[in-house]
């Protein structure tokens, strides 16, 4: 009860809980699975980017998207890193995803099909995220903020590039174009949805807010990226898809997000849900004899040194 | 100025392909770690890439690019060793593959830091950081997997008989240009193969594994020859860029 | 006509690309009976690609013949099932898209064969007595694996799961323009069902597998929209045309 | 004796040997041997062809070349029973294959690297396959004979077509053009070396000249090879890669060939022997569940229409 209090006075303060300070159950299984699932959708993310990388129509451009996919991987490590400050493995929280009983975001579960992907991909899926993601960096949780605070400078970064991928495209060809216009087509309405469904249906959210985590609801996040993002469209010279979208009272009103292809997503029916997790977990057990020799290695050298300390 | 555009390019080329089959692993090592020190690597020596096969364009003088090099040149006139262009394989294979070309383009660009030319001794010096850790992170691999279980042993060994058969064709000095190598821009690569071969054979000796005796096989890297890999390579790397002529990305 | 143009492009792209992927198998099938089989199936599903695409440039007349359609469009601009395209995988994957195509182009191509447009009934009157061959030949091994041994009852069964999410695209007729259903020119493929699964079902059975219970997956390989696999495809494809744009092979 | 004489008969008379006829058992060997090799070659040359099928330049070459490598599966499957007509298995002389135990033509170890070397392998490597084997059409071993009448025809057939490939790039662009020559550089003298070592160091050719096995010397052949060969060189106004190539007296004359090369290719150190025979036996590998089920599911039909017999 004094620990409760403390922890709910800190909480009230605005400051951060750090991993040796005490925390309810409920708090840090919430923090565990939301920052795994956070860890997961950086890992599994990379495989829509990575796809391109080989074809990249230009080498500034190859090597942009190469560090780029990097950087996803480097974000996984911290975030796993903030959850082993909670008391869970790595290896655990990645068998957990490979056997499909943590989930990652859903937007990972689109192909890639052309070049103009990366772009919108970079401006919105990373736009959303960094909306998103903004307030994580004031999370309760120490650890976990201050990854956040890292992860959002270079999501910035990444997303100013995909914006600049599609600037690109909207003053070149024809075919450039509408190759463009075509990307913005299929991943405008995946966008939206990755700020979780509305809030009405939202049973977690109230909980999270309470303890600190999530500082505003669904749907003012999803209004704020919409907000942000129309303008941008206008720059770019782009169509939105939506018939429904204009402008009132200071926002963009959206159309009706289809909520049924989220569902069907989330629940393993996207396109590429079956191929994502085949390709991860594929990689880690073509691996799993080279974190073998990795360990015998160390622990060989481990008693060598031993025996030359004795 | 044609001798040395193109042997720049070669170097460009090797640096190129290399960076194309180690940015194959991106989300598919073993583990996050190794994606990103593989990501660095592949980062690296497409950096390097690009400075050489922007220098070979200016040099050239027919107001090619790197991208123009890169995307527009065919098999035939790429002039990479073929070492750097055989498939990836297994993890073995790749790190087989990577202290190689590591342990030789750090004698290399070592060298060529003090080349009369001052372009390619600019970036030479440059790249010598860059690859002393790649043969770093080679060479930490090849121990671990060569002293580490009984399994990647084996793997280790199988990979470096794989590549083996490519070594000799990187200490050919034939393809270099004599007035390159005697006005001091160019390095006789034959003149690196002791530093090469000792260190090699170190660090083989100290993964408990043993050098193979493989013979070599006729090469061609160097005169546009390549093995039958390198045209999908190509093809994959090159399709968008091709498909599109003139376009800006 | 743009309906037209569409609508055979459409068929014409299924027999193309499942053309590409099987010719990957030749001169790596389980045994030369199987090499010589499965080129065979390839060479006429070639064959009605180029008699589809032909006729679909003609309709369109915009000049564009078979090899522009091939190799100068765009991953976007393919219409064919993303059934076809998948990566082989082993040899029940590629044996259980084969049973899947053959049996949807046979009921298909049966039906286009009294299609009120001439040239299409013509190609696939033709064509269907080709595809008879190609369904039963899938039949024979779905056979073989299924009620051979533990393994490849296995290996055939596992096939089955991989490629039946991508089922329910065959049957979506509305991507068909109503103007060719009305007048008699296509075939409502959503009728090609109960004779498909009929047949399917009895293959499946009689090789002591079970038709996989697992959901469909979005698709819309007629929409233009396509899997992963596909670019890589048609990188390899079309490199070598598009790198010589105009030039006569 | 009696046989013997009654088979001697029959070569003296250039009449065909048949299997039920009594044969010696050099003459045996010596035909087991140079048909599996025949086999071999056949089903390790559509390697380098089936590297060019997926990325052929249209689709009527597309289809050309895919009939091109199934005729030669097809090849392969003849000459192997011609051989099995001599009391040896299929599988034996893949093993032997397999194992290098056997060899194949040691053209196939050179990589096809662009797509004029399809025509490149039709015109000069299919052309010096014809002139080796036209006359074996008429060689004393019936089946073998027989087998060689129709691969003849289609291996003409396949000249023609790599012929006309050649003739439509030396028609075409400067890039196909340069294409053209740079493919007749790389194949010429390795289709030279197709016909074996020079007469006086190739041992065994007198005994199979005298067992109508063989019709003419190694070098005769090569002649009349080049003497073919080069008026259809100028039709495509390519320059054959030897200097000292000239014409005397009624022949064509040409350089010095580079045995040590060919020795070098032989002993397994060709640019491709390793991945030739790897591809091989990796395709055998991942076939072999394959074809046991396919012997599983016979074996179950027979007891099965047994048991309906019964």
């Amino acid at each position: 009860a004094e620990q409760q209090r403390r922890f709910d006075e800190l909480i009230a303060a605005d400051e951060r809980i750090e991993p040796r300070d005490w925390m309810p159950a409920g708090y840090r299984k919430t923090l565990i699975r939301q920052i795994a699932q956070h860890a997961h959708s950086e890992i599994i993310g990379m495989q829509p980017e990575a796809n391109w990388i080989t074809r990249a129509p230009s080498l500034k451009r190859k090597a942009i998207l190469l560090a780029k996919v990097q950087d996803e991987a480097g974000h996984g490590l911290y975030l796993y890193g903030a959850a082993e400050t909670l008391g869970v493995e790595r290896a655990e929280l990645m068998d957990l995803l490979h056997t499909g009983r943590q989930k990652y975001s859903s937007i990972f579960n689109y192909p890639t099909l052309t070049w103009a992907d990366m772009g919108a991909i970079g401006w919105l899926v990373d736009g959303a995220a960094i909306v998103n993601q903004v307030p994580l960096c004031r999370c309760s949780y120490g650890p976990y903020a201050r990854a956040m605070v890292r992860i959002c400078k270079e999501e910035s970064f990444h997303q100013r590039q995909g914006f600049e991928i599609l600037y690109t495209l909207s003053r070149g060809t024809e075919a450039q174009g509408e190759m463009l216009q075509d990307a913005v087509n299929r991943w405008w309405w995946p966008s939206l949805m990755m700020f979780g469904p509305p809030d009405d249906e939202s049973p977690n959210s109230a909980q999270s807010m309470a303890w600190g985590i999530k500082r505003h609801s669904n749907d003012d996040l999803r209004q704020r990226f919409v907000d942000m993002t129309v303008p941008q469209a206008e720059v770019l010279g782009v169509t939105l898809p939506d018939p429904e979208l204009k402008y009132d009272d200071g926002h963009w009103r959206y159309g009706p997000i289809d909520w049924a292809e989220f569902a069907a997503v989330l629940k393993g029916r996207g396109p590429c849900n079956r191929q994502r997790i085949e390709h991860r977990r594929k990689a880690h057990e073509d691996g799993a004899w080279v974190r073998e020799a990795a360990t015998a290695y160390a622990d060989k050298q481990t008693a060598r040194s031993q025996r030359g300390a004795a | 100025r044609a001798d040395l555009a193109r042997y720049v390019t070669s170097l460009g080329d090797d640096a190129l392909i290399h960076a194309q089959r180690l940015a194959e692993w991106i989300a598919s090592a073993p583990e996050l770690e190794e994606d990103v020190a593989l990501g660095n690597i592949a980062l690296d020596q497409l950096g390097q890439a690009r400075l050489l096969l922007s220098y070979a364009g200016d040099v050239e003088g027919a107001g090619r690019n790197e991208d123009d090099l890169a995307f527009f040149r065919d098999e035939r006139k790429f002039l990479n060793l073929q070492l750097v262009e055989l498939t990836n394989g297994d993890f073995a294979v790749t790190i087989a593959k990577l202290l190689l070309v590591s342990s030789y383009q750090l004698e290399l660009y070592r060298r060529l830091s003090s080349s009369t030319d001052e372009m390619l001794s600019a970036i030479a010096a440059k790249a010598t950081k860059e690859v002393a850790y790649h043969r770093d992170h080679a060479t930490q691999w090849t121990l671990r997997l060569g002293d580490g279980t009984e399994f990647s042993h084996q793997q280790m060994q199988t990979a470096l008989e794989r590549v083996w058969p490519y070594l000799e064709e990187m200490f050919d000095d034939s393809w270099i240009p004599a007035t390159l190598l005697e006005s001091g821009v160019a390095v006789p690569v034959s003149e690196l193969r002791p530093a090469f071969t000792q260190y090699v054979t170190t660090v083989i000796r100290q993964a408990t594994l043993t050098s193979p005796e493989v013979p070599s096989i006729p090469t061609g890297g160097r005169r546009g020859i390549h093995t039958e890999a390198m045209g999908f390579l190509l093809a994959e790397m090159q399709h968008l860029a091709r498909s599109h002529p003139g376009a800006t990305w």
